[in-house]
Parts: C-alpha cells; structure tokens; sequence
C-alpha cells in the first residue's frame, strides 16, 4: 500500500485534486520567481565580480522598477488568494445530504460513530463517492483531524463542534493524523481511514449495530425526561423541537441566531445563554451530566426530528418527572 | 539649541550633548514605555472585549455587584491626584519647593487612599465569595432586565477574573507610582529639583497620568456595565 | 578585500580600559554590553542546538527509540523556547545592533545606558529561570502553549518557563525602546533620515514591533499562568472560554517576532551587499521603508496561524489577504539587494557569502510562505513539516545567515582582529550546503503529510528515508555553525590585528579606530554625505581595495 | 513645553480637573437610565474625553513642540484598535459559517 519512498501523496479525495492544481500552480510560480533572482544574482556577481581597474557604476534607483516589481507580485499574489480562498470556501461548505459521521477526539485516540449507529475507534470506513461530513468535537484538549491523501484537516476543539466534509474518490487504507500536538502521545493519536467500495461497505455495515444515532439519542432524550417540556404541540415549557434544526431562530434579547449543530449543543450544556424568544430561561444546565457521546446522540435525535417532520416526535412523553436532572444548587444567600 | 551648558549641570549624563537633549530623550523614552503599558493592558481590554460580548448578560450581573460608589469615589481621588502632580511640576517651575513637597506628599496620599478603597472592595469581594477559584459562588443572582433569568457562575467567574486581574495590575502600577513618589519627594526634599532642571519631576508624573487614564476606561467598564433599575 | 594594516601601538579602547570582572558586569558602555550579550547568546544557541541534534537523531527512525515520547516533547519545547526566545529575538539586535547603533548614527552610546545593562541582567535571570526549568523537569507544550493543553492538562512546569519568557520579554522590550529613543535623539550633526544605514532603518522597525508587540505576550502568560493556578476559565471552553481567544493574543505578537528576527538581519544584509558590491543600495527609500511597512503590516496578519482552528471562514479571508500585503515589501527588499549587483564591483569575502546565502534562502523561505497564506494549500500543510522547513528557512536560513554574516563584517570592529578568512569561507560554504541538506526534504515530508511534533513515525516508515536526510544534513550544519565560534575564538588572540577600516567601508562606525575606545568618536562626527557613498571613497581613497585570496 | 509659556497654566489645571470632576459624575449617573445599546456608547465616549483632557493639558500633549510624541500615541493607539478589531472581526463571524 505505502511506497517506500514516496515523493507526492495520495489522492484519493474530490478535493486533492483542487489544492494539488493550486499547489504546483504556486511551485511554478515560486520556482520562475526563485530562478529569476538566482540567474540575476549569479549572473550579476559573475559578471561584475571586481576588477582591478574598473569601479562600479553608481544608481541611485528608478521608481519605474521598484513600481513594477511592487504591482506585479501584488498581482501575482491576488491570484493566488482569490484561488485558494475558493477552494477553501469549498472545503469549508459541507454539501447538505451529507452522510454524518461524528467524531469524539481524546487523548490520544480518535472515536468515531457514524449516523447509522457503528461505532470505530482510530479507524473510519466509509464508502467511496458519497460525501461524509465529520462533526468534530474533543474531550479535553485541541485535536487536528488530518487526512493527507484528501488534504482535509480541521482542528477539533473542547466544548464546541467544527465540521468539516470529504467525498473519497479512490478505495484503500489512508492514514488519520492528529495534527494538532495533544500532549504525550501526540504521535500515537493515529489511525487509518478506509475507503471501500459502495457494496463492501453495504456488507461492512450491515455488520450489525445498536441502532441508528437518533434512536440513541431519542432514549436519552427520554430517560433525561426532555421531553417532559420539549412537547411536540405548543404547550410545552420549552420550544417544540420539531422542524427547528437548521432554521434560524429569534432570541430573548432579539438577536438571530441559526440552531445548527452548535446551537443545540449550547442550549443542553448552557441554556440560559440563549434562550428562544418567548420562552422562561428555566432549563437546568446538563453540563457534567451528559457525555459527549450522549450529546452527539442528542443532537442526531433533534435533527432527525426535523428532518422526519412530526412523525417521530411523539414518542412517550411524560415519563419522567420534571426536572429530575439539573444542578442542585443550594442558593447561597447573601 | 547650541548653547553647550555641559559640566555646568552635576545631573548631565556624560554621553548627552546638552541638557535639552537629555531631557527630551527622557520624556520620549518615558511615552515609549507608556505605549508598551497600553498594549500590556490592550490584551487585557481585548479579553474584556471578547467575553464582554459573549456573556453580556452575565458580565452585567457580576458587574452590578461590586460597589459602584467605592469606584467612583476613587475616580475622583485619582483625578485629584493627577492634579497635585501637574500643581507639583508648576511649583518645580516657578521654584515654590514648599508648595511642591505639599503637592508630592498629597499625590501619595490620594494614592493611598485609592489603594485603601481598592481594599475595601476586595475585601466585600472575598467575604462575598467573588474571588474566582475553588470558593467562588455566584449562585442565583438576576441578569439585570431579565427577572427570572440567572447569571451564569462560569461566566460571572470569568468577568471577576477579568476584574481582579485589571484592577489587581492597575493597582501594581500604583504602588509601583507610590515607590517613584517616595524617590521624587526624597530629591524634592534634598532640593534637586529647579526650574532648570526637574525631568524626574515631569517623567513621574506621565507615568502618574498614564495610570489615571487606565482607570477612567476601568471604571465604565468593570463597575457601570448595566445599573439601571 | 581586508586590508590589514598594523595599527601603531597599543592604544586604549574599549576591551582594554578597565579591566577585572566587575568591569563588564557593571559597565554601561554599549559595546561591553554587546559582548555581554553575545557571550549569553551564543550559550543558549548551543543549548538550543543540542535539543536541535536530539531531535533529529530521535528522527533518523521510525520508532521512538532514543527517547521516549515525553521526553522528545520536551526536547522540541526547549528547542523553540530557546531559539525562538533566548537566541533568535536577541540574536542581532541585542548584539550588533547594540553594538553599532549608536556608533553608526555617531553617539558616545545608547540613550539609557543603565536601562541597557538592566535589559541585559533580565534576560540572563530570564534564561537562568529557563535553563533551572529545563533541569528541573523541563516543559512540554511546544513553544506556542496552547490552551487548554497548557492551563489544565499538562503536568510540568509551563509557570516557570512562562515566567522566564515575561522576564526575557520585557528585556527584549527595553532594548527596542532604548534602539527608538537612541535613534530620534542621538543622531550626529547632519544625520538625517534619509542619511541613515539601512541597518539602523531595520532595527528601528525591530524596535517598534518588539515595544508594541511583546507586551500582549507578556500579559497573555500572566492569564495562563493565573489560569493554571486559579481555573478562571479564561481559556477553559468548559467554563465559558475560549481557547481560540489565547491564539489570536499569542499570534498578535508571535508572528510579528518573526519579523524581530528577520529585519535586523536584512539590515545587516544591506550593509553587506552596498560594501561588497562597491555601490549605493538601489532604491535606498524603498528598501528603508519596506522594513517599516513590514513592521506595520506584520502586525495585520496573525491569524494566518489559525486557518484550521475552527475561526471564522470570513476571519479566515481577511486574514489571508492581509498576508499578502507583507509579502510585498519583503519581495521588494529581495528585487532592490539584487539590483544593487548590477554594474558593481563584487568582491567575495566571507560576509558577502553570507549575504548570498541569506539572499537565496530568504527566497525560498519567503516564497513557500505565500503557499502557508493561500487558504487552500495552508489546511493541507499547516502543523506539518512543510511550516516546519518554512520558518526554518527564514529564521534559521535568513535570520541566523544574516547573523553570521554581520558577525563576520564587524569581527574586525568588535575585536580589532582579522578571522582566516578561507576557513570563514568555507564555513560559510557548509552552512549553505548543511541547511539546505536538513530542511529541504523537510518541504516534501510536509506536503506527504507528515505532522510537526511526532515522536514516532512507526505507522508511517515511508517518511524514514527523507528524515534520514535530514538528519544528515543537520550534522553537516552543526558542525558549520561550531567552525565559526572556533575561529573567532582562536582569532582574538592569534588573529591579525585589523585596521580601522579593512574592508573600506562606508559607515560612520569604521571612521573610528577598530576596537573603538569607551565614547566611540574622539570628538562628535558631523555627517555631511549620503549613506553608502562608496562611489566618492573609492575614488578619493588612496588604497585601492585589495581581493586577500 | 508649557514651561516656556508666560502666562500661568493653573486656571488650565483646574478648569481641566474640574471637567474631570464632572465628567465622573455623568458617567455615574447615565449609567443608571437605560439607553440600551447607546449606554456603553456613552460612557465609553465620557471616559475617551477624560483621557484625552489628561493626556492634552496634564501630559502637556497638546503643548509638545514636535509632532512626535502625538505620533505615538496615535500609533500605539492604532495598534490596540488593530487588535481587538481584527479579534472581533472573527467573533463576530464565526457561527455565520
């Protein structure tokens, strides 16, 4: 699979292609510029090298030049930028039917659990010409996922999703980087991504597993007694879940803001901090009560009850007391 | 400015060329070292500013609850401190040693007495469990506007970290002022200052203004986020 | 082209004025300081240079078998922290530049002479903190601290190297602003602006970014290191902080002290090139502004450092565009240095295989930074050796190239010796080849994908081959970089004695005698010609320049 | 330099002191009526007016014979602006993306 000696990478994604054009785009453009100078100044220092006898001429400079050699690199540059900030604008935007795969980085192993429910750890399968978009989150420090031979990276931070997507376009075993160093075992966070073919992957996972993400999720939406408020009508304490995935919603204090995936990771660990106009900031934080694992489930649920509409919103409410979990504080007075 | 005075004046050091030149290569040193401490607080400001927005509402509430009053009194004092020290750098000038030992020793005292106030606040800080680290609480306290809806104890945490570590840095330079007051008053008092030649006089003092300035944008910001009722 | 003419007799200067220990240790002269300092700084380029050779030979296979992997991350951490902070942003100003700054604008010294020996004393509490932190269990972080790697989770000593790093930081702050004050109010009768070497251009520039830049850093440690101790959450995304907000604060001044490395070191680039080359520097207000402009716009482009780390795309853009802007002027400097070769008069002398060798890694380090700036190839090559042989090439090739080569131009001043000039050569000559061995195939490692930071590469045995080159090269390069440090040695005492001006050279500071006495001009210069005025010194002067083969 | 003027700078001195004086006493006091968004607006441009009276006739900015030393206040200034606008600018963006 590995070459001994390899001097260019794999490219194994839709978007290799892309920044591999734009790299050698760069190497000629450097390389003309390097052979440029260097024949000047090797010319120059042959041909001028001294001689008894034969002084320097004396110039002073000429604005002409100097504007000449400030506008074309400006130029040059400006090319550049407007071409790779376009293929970062596409790296940058998941296309929307994207399969999920969501991804809990730790020290020093990478945990992967994709939409359908299988779970892997420091190994990713996924089938070649579908899109996979990651949704990255770390248990304690900064983590980068990197996968070279698609030229994909993105760090993964505590406390908040990044996302990042990729369409692998070649079957093989790549390799997964933690690029961001992480402490001790920095260089042992590695792994391997595993491209196959539609139908071996259809055989690898029908493997067997617990259920798709959101029915995880559904239970834990249940058993946390969230549904207790969060009813599928109007009458609930909390907002209806159903359908507010991916639209934008108004804020107490007026502000807009999209319920993406970040959205409702906040609203589980700090409620309080963006409360849906309309509504009491009466939710108990669940920070501490809920793994990561737990909340990507929570967050597959409540998007797959927006995708679903209201079919599967109503699930057995009520079976749980109100606000069983929530942070028993005793208020201090003071 | 030609006019070579050199070995007329005990305080000109031997590699300036005039009296002039080694006055204006103090004050100028004196306002690069004064950009180094408004980027020195700038990170500060620029954490502030960050959080300040996240958590407004949060920031708000903890803000509310440090004493308002005790920080504008001390606006106040600082202000007359800045000047007694312009009072002492006139008297400098117009040769009135009296008025300007007078003016040094009430500059020390107004600073003082800030750092006494200061005091005073962190004291109701640390009693009221306000000092971030493992005995903080912020529990059950109103965003103001908001009823019903609590400050965050996290944010509120970060807001007071934020604020120890501004006021507890504005507070060094106070004593930092307090020590290069002591050491103009003693010259002062030795009488080394004339209207020739006072630059110690004038140098103190920017540091002494800088340090002012540094606490009019502290006061809005830490004490005056959100107070109405 | 050295000339070397015997002076008279023993003269008085500066070495030999006062002799005995507390004679340095309490001097304020400039140059003693100078010496001071490059004393100092030379001990911790060793120190960094043995965590380099550690490295590398931890690299040459796969497995981490010379050490373990804590132990390798220690070793990277010191390297940077030692290079980066304890050698590189002193390196050329806190020793050339102290050195000639006053002499080359004609002051009896810097304008706070005190203040300059206090700098001094912080920065070597500074590294005695720094090397007991190393002793004592040493740090592993990597240079850039991240949070909250470095405020929660790491067991060993971030505080105490942070703290070493705000003391050394307010004596590379000191410097900057004595180097300000010293050229605004010292300047010689007729020293204007448009009169001063390019050299003194480029540490003013220096200086403004080490005032206004190192202060944020200074601050930023005070909150980790309050963070760790405390748990504020300032940078704790768990207690509503975030850990992005220490990145943007560490690259506001992280990235412009790259900048602190490299503009002294085209300062003395300049002043090799016009000397070497027997001319005028072409276009000596463009090369003088451009290393304002890069000061200025150096301070534009931090994030470039953060085009993964989840900011935001549109930050991302601006950011990437801003990065353009300091490319211009760095090009700008590169064209005029070259330009300046035409219809010269070049001779060949050590300093000026420096210069060359500057001008060509520069090049290249400069170049493959417009590949870290453009948004799509950076996500690709960020955190991997690609970044890793880039800002090698420019701190290593460029800044530490400039280094030696202003080193090799003043050791006659500084020392009033001359150096074997074919060993300087041939120094020069394996540094070039040993550089170039260690960090180019460290380009393509970068774009294979190898990440920066690992230990073991065992999953990855198809690195192994270029790596090996690597470390080859970096052999090669050790022993180029210990060549010179033998030499000036043995040359202070068995080295011919230099004359006043060995290389005819145009600036005020070899109008004087070479070692300068303590005031560095028997009586005030008064300047009335143009910087660089080789065309009326070569004809006015009496001796024609000989080439010394 | 204010020591080469003739007249006395004292009623300067107090005028400004007494601006101050008053100036605290506003922010104080506008703080407690509710301008929304303009609350901060306001006592931010209170405290940049104290600023600048301290710097102009305390510091004696605005006597300084060169322009220089106004230059680096205002470059140091531009600076601190740089920072937190270029910080913000990503925080201001970032959940747009």
């Amino acid at each position: 699979m590995f070459d001994n000696f390899p001097l260019w990478p794999d490219r194994a994604s839709s978007m290799a292609g892309n920044v591999d054009a734009l790299f050698i785009f760069l190497v000629i453009v450097s390389g003309l510029m390097t052979l440029l100078i260097f024949t000047a100044v090797v010319y120059f220092a042959a041909r001028y090298r001294y001689r008894k006898g034969v002084p320097s001429e004396q110039i002073e400079g000429s604005t002409p030049l100097e504007l000449t050699w400030t506008i074309i690199p400006m130029g040059v540059f400006m090319v550049i930028f407007v071409w790779s900030a376009v293929v970062y604008f596409k790296m940058r935007t998941p296309p929307r039917d994207a399969t999920e795969v969501y991804v809990v980085a730790k020290q020093w192993m990478w945990k992967l659990e994709h939409a359908e429910g299988q779970r892997e750890i420091n190994e990713l399968h996924v089938p070649v010409g579908r899109d996979v978009k990651l949704i990255m989150t770390s248990q304690d420090v900064i983590h980068s996922f990197y996968v070279p031979a698609f030229r994909m990276k993105q760090d993964v931070l505590p406390g908040r999703y990044t996302m990042a997507w990729f369409r692998a376009t070649k079957p093989g075993t790549y390799h997964l980087f933690c690029a961001e160093y992480c402490g001790t075992q920095h260089s042992g966070m590695v792994g391997s991504i595993v491209v196959m073919e539609p139908a071996q992957y259809e055989a690898w996972m029908s493997g067997g597993s617990g259920g798709p993400l959101s029915a995880t999720g559904e239970k834990i939406f249940a058993e946390l007694g969230c549904a207790t408020c969060h009813r599928a009508d109007t009458q609930g304490r909390g907002p209806n879940l159903q359908g507010v995935f991916g639209k934008p919603v108004q804020l107490e204090d007026g502000r807009m803001v999209t319920a993406d995936e970040n959205y409702v990771r906040e609203s589980i660990l700090d409620p309080g901090s963006k409360v849906v106009k309309g509504f009491k900031p009466v939710m108990p934080t669940f920070q501490g009560l809920v793994s990561e694992e737990q909340l990507n489930a929570l967050v597959a649920y409540v998007k797959s009850v927006s995708q679903a509409g209201a079919a599967t919103g109503k699930n057995a409410a009520a079976s749980t007391p109100e606000g069983a979990p929530g942070k028993a504080q005793g208020s201090q007075v003071q | 400015m030609a006019a070579h005075t050199e070995s007329h004046n005990p305080a000109l050091l031997h590699h300036f060329a005039t009296e002039e030149q080694q006055r204006n290569s103090a004050s100028f040193g004196m306002w690069i070292f004064l950009a180094t401490e408004v980027m020195f607080f700038g990170g500060l400001f620029c954490a502030y500013l960050v959080y300040r927005r996240w958590w407004f509402g949060d920031f708000a509430a903890a803000s509310k609850s440090i004493d308002a009053f005790l920080g504008g009194t001390n606006t106040a004092v600082l202000i007359c401190s800045s000047l007694t020290v312009v009072l002492a750098i006139w008297a400098a000038q117009t040769a009135r040693r009296g008025l300007m030992i007078l003016m040094l020793v009430l500059t020390m005292l107004f600073g003082l007495t800030f750092l006494g106030i200061k005091g005073i606040e962190y004291k109701d800080k640390f009693v009221e469990h306000h000092v971030p680290g493992s005995s903080f609480s912020f529990d059950h306290e109103e965003i103001p506007g908001q009823p019903g809806h609590y400050a965050n104890p996290h944010h509120a945490q970060i807001f007071f970290a934020l604020y120890f570590v501004m006021t507890g840095l504005h507070a060094l330079h106070m004593i930092v002022g307090l020590g290069i007051f002591t050491w103009l008053l003693w010259m002062a008092w030795k009488g080394r200052f004339t209207p020739e030649y006072h630059t110690p006089l004038e140098i103190g003092g920017l540091y002494w203004h800088f340090v002012d300035i540094v606490w009019i944008y502290l006061f809005p910001l830490l004490y005056l986020i959100d107070r109405h009722p | 082209m050295a000339t070397g003419n015997i002076p008279p007799v023993e003269r008085e200067d500066y070495l030999n004025k006062h002799y005995g220990v507390g004679s340095w240790l309490f001097t304020t002269d400039h140059k003693r300081i100078a010496l001071l300092y490059l004393i100092s700084i030379t001990f911790f380029f060793f120190i960094g240079g043995f965590f380099a050779l550690l490295i590398r030979l931890e690299l040459l296979t796969p497995a981490s078998d010379l050490v373990q992997a804590d132990t390798y991350n220690k070793f990277f951490t010191q390297h940077g922290m030692v290079m980066v902070f304890f050698f590189l942003i002193p390196s050329i100003p806190a020793t050339l530049g102290n050195f000639l700054v006053p002499m080359m604008i004609g002051a009896k010294d810097l304008a706070f002479p005190r203040i300059n020996l206090l700098s001094w004393y912080l920065y070597i509490i500074g590294g005695i903190m720094m090397l007991h932190c190393m002793v004592t269990g040493g740090v592993d972080t990597g240079w850039t601290f991240y949070t909250p790697f470095s405020t929660a989770f790491t067991n060993t000593k971030i505080v105490e190297a942070g703290l070493a790093i705000f003391v050394a930081g307010f004596s590379s702050i000191l410097t900057g602003l004595n180097f300000v004050v010293t050229i605004h109010r010292m300047r010689a009768p007729g020293m204007t602006w448009t009169r001063l070497p390019l050299f003194i251009w480029a540490h003013y520039a220096t200086s403004i970014i080490q005032i206004l830049g190192t202060p944020v850093v200074a601050i930023t440690i005070v909150l980790v290191a309050a963070e760790r101790a405390l748990h504020l959450g300032i940078f704790d995304p768990k207690l509503g902080g975030d850990p992005l907000l220490f990145q943007h604060l560490f690259w506001f001044y992280s990235h412009p002290a790259v900048y602190i490395m490299i503009l002294p070191s085209m300062g003395v680039v300049s002043e090799i090139i016009a000397c070497f080359s027997r001319k005028r520097i072409f276009g000596y207000s463009f090369v003088a502004l451009s290393s304002i402009s890069i000061a200025v716009f150096g301070f534009l482009v931090w994030a470039h450092h953060m085009f993964v780390a989840g900011m935001s795309v549109y930050a991302a853009l601006i950011f990437s565009l801003l990065s353009y802007s300091v490319a211009v002027p760095s090009a700008v400097k590169v064209f005029n240095w070259t330009a300046t070769l035409y219809k010269g008069s070049i001779h060949y002398d050590a300093p000026m295989l420096y210069a060359f060798g500057f001008l060509g890694l520069f090049t290249i380090g400069g170049l493959t930074g417009l590949f870290l700036a453009a948004l799509g190839i950076d996500v690709h090559v960020t955190d991997t050796y690609f970044v890793v042989a880039h800002f090698h090439y420019i701190m290593v090739g460029g800044a530490l190239m400039g280094y030696l080569g202003g080193m090799h131009f003043w050791w006659p001043k500084i020392s009033g010796r001359l150096y074997p000039e074919g060993w300087a050569r041939l120094a020069a000559l394996i540094v070039f080849i040993g550089f170039n061995l260690t960090f180019f195939p460290q380009f393509i490692l970068g774009y294979l994908g190898m990440p920066r930071r690992y230990a073991d590469y065992s999953h990855m045995p198809e690195f192994q081959i270029l790596n090996v080159f690597s470390t080859a090269g970096a052999t090669v390069l050790g022993v180029g970089y210990l060549l010179p440090m033998v030499y000036f040695l043995w040359s202070m005492r068995y080295g011919k004695p230099a004359s006043d001006n060995p290389w005819n050279a145009a600036g005020l500071e070899w109008q004087t005698q070479s070692p300068p006495t303590t005031f560095n001009f028997p009586e005030e210069p008064v300047v009335t010609w143009e910087a660089y005025n080789y065309d009326e010194i070569d004809k006015g002067h009496k001796e024609v320049p000989q080439v010394v083969g | 330099m204010s020591d080469h003027s003739k007249s006395s700078p004292l009623p300067t001195y107090f005028a400004v002191w007494g601006a101050l004086l008053v100036g605290t006493i506003l922010t104080y006091e506008v703080a407690k009526i509710d301008l929304g968004v303009f609350n901060s607006a306001v006592a931010l441009i209170i405290a940049t007016t104290k600023a600048l009276l301290v710097a102009l006739f305390f510091m004696h900015l605005k006597g300084a014979s060169e322009k220089l030393l106004k230059l680096v206040v205002v470059s140091t200034l531009f600076f601190l602006i740089l920072l937190m606008a270029l910080a913000m600018f990503d925080y201001g963006t970032r959940w747009y993306s």
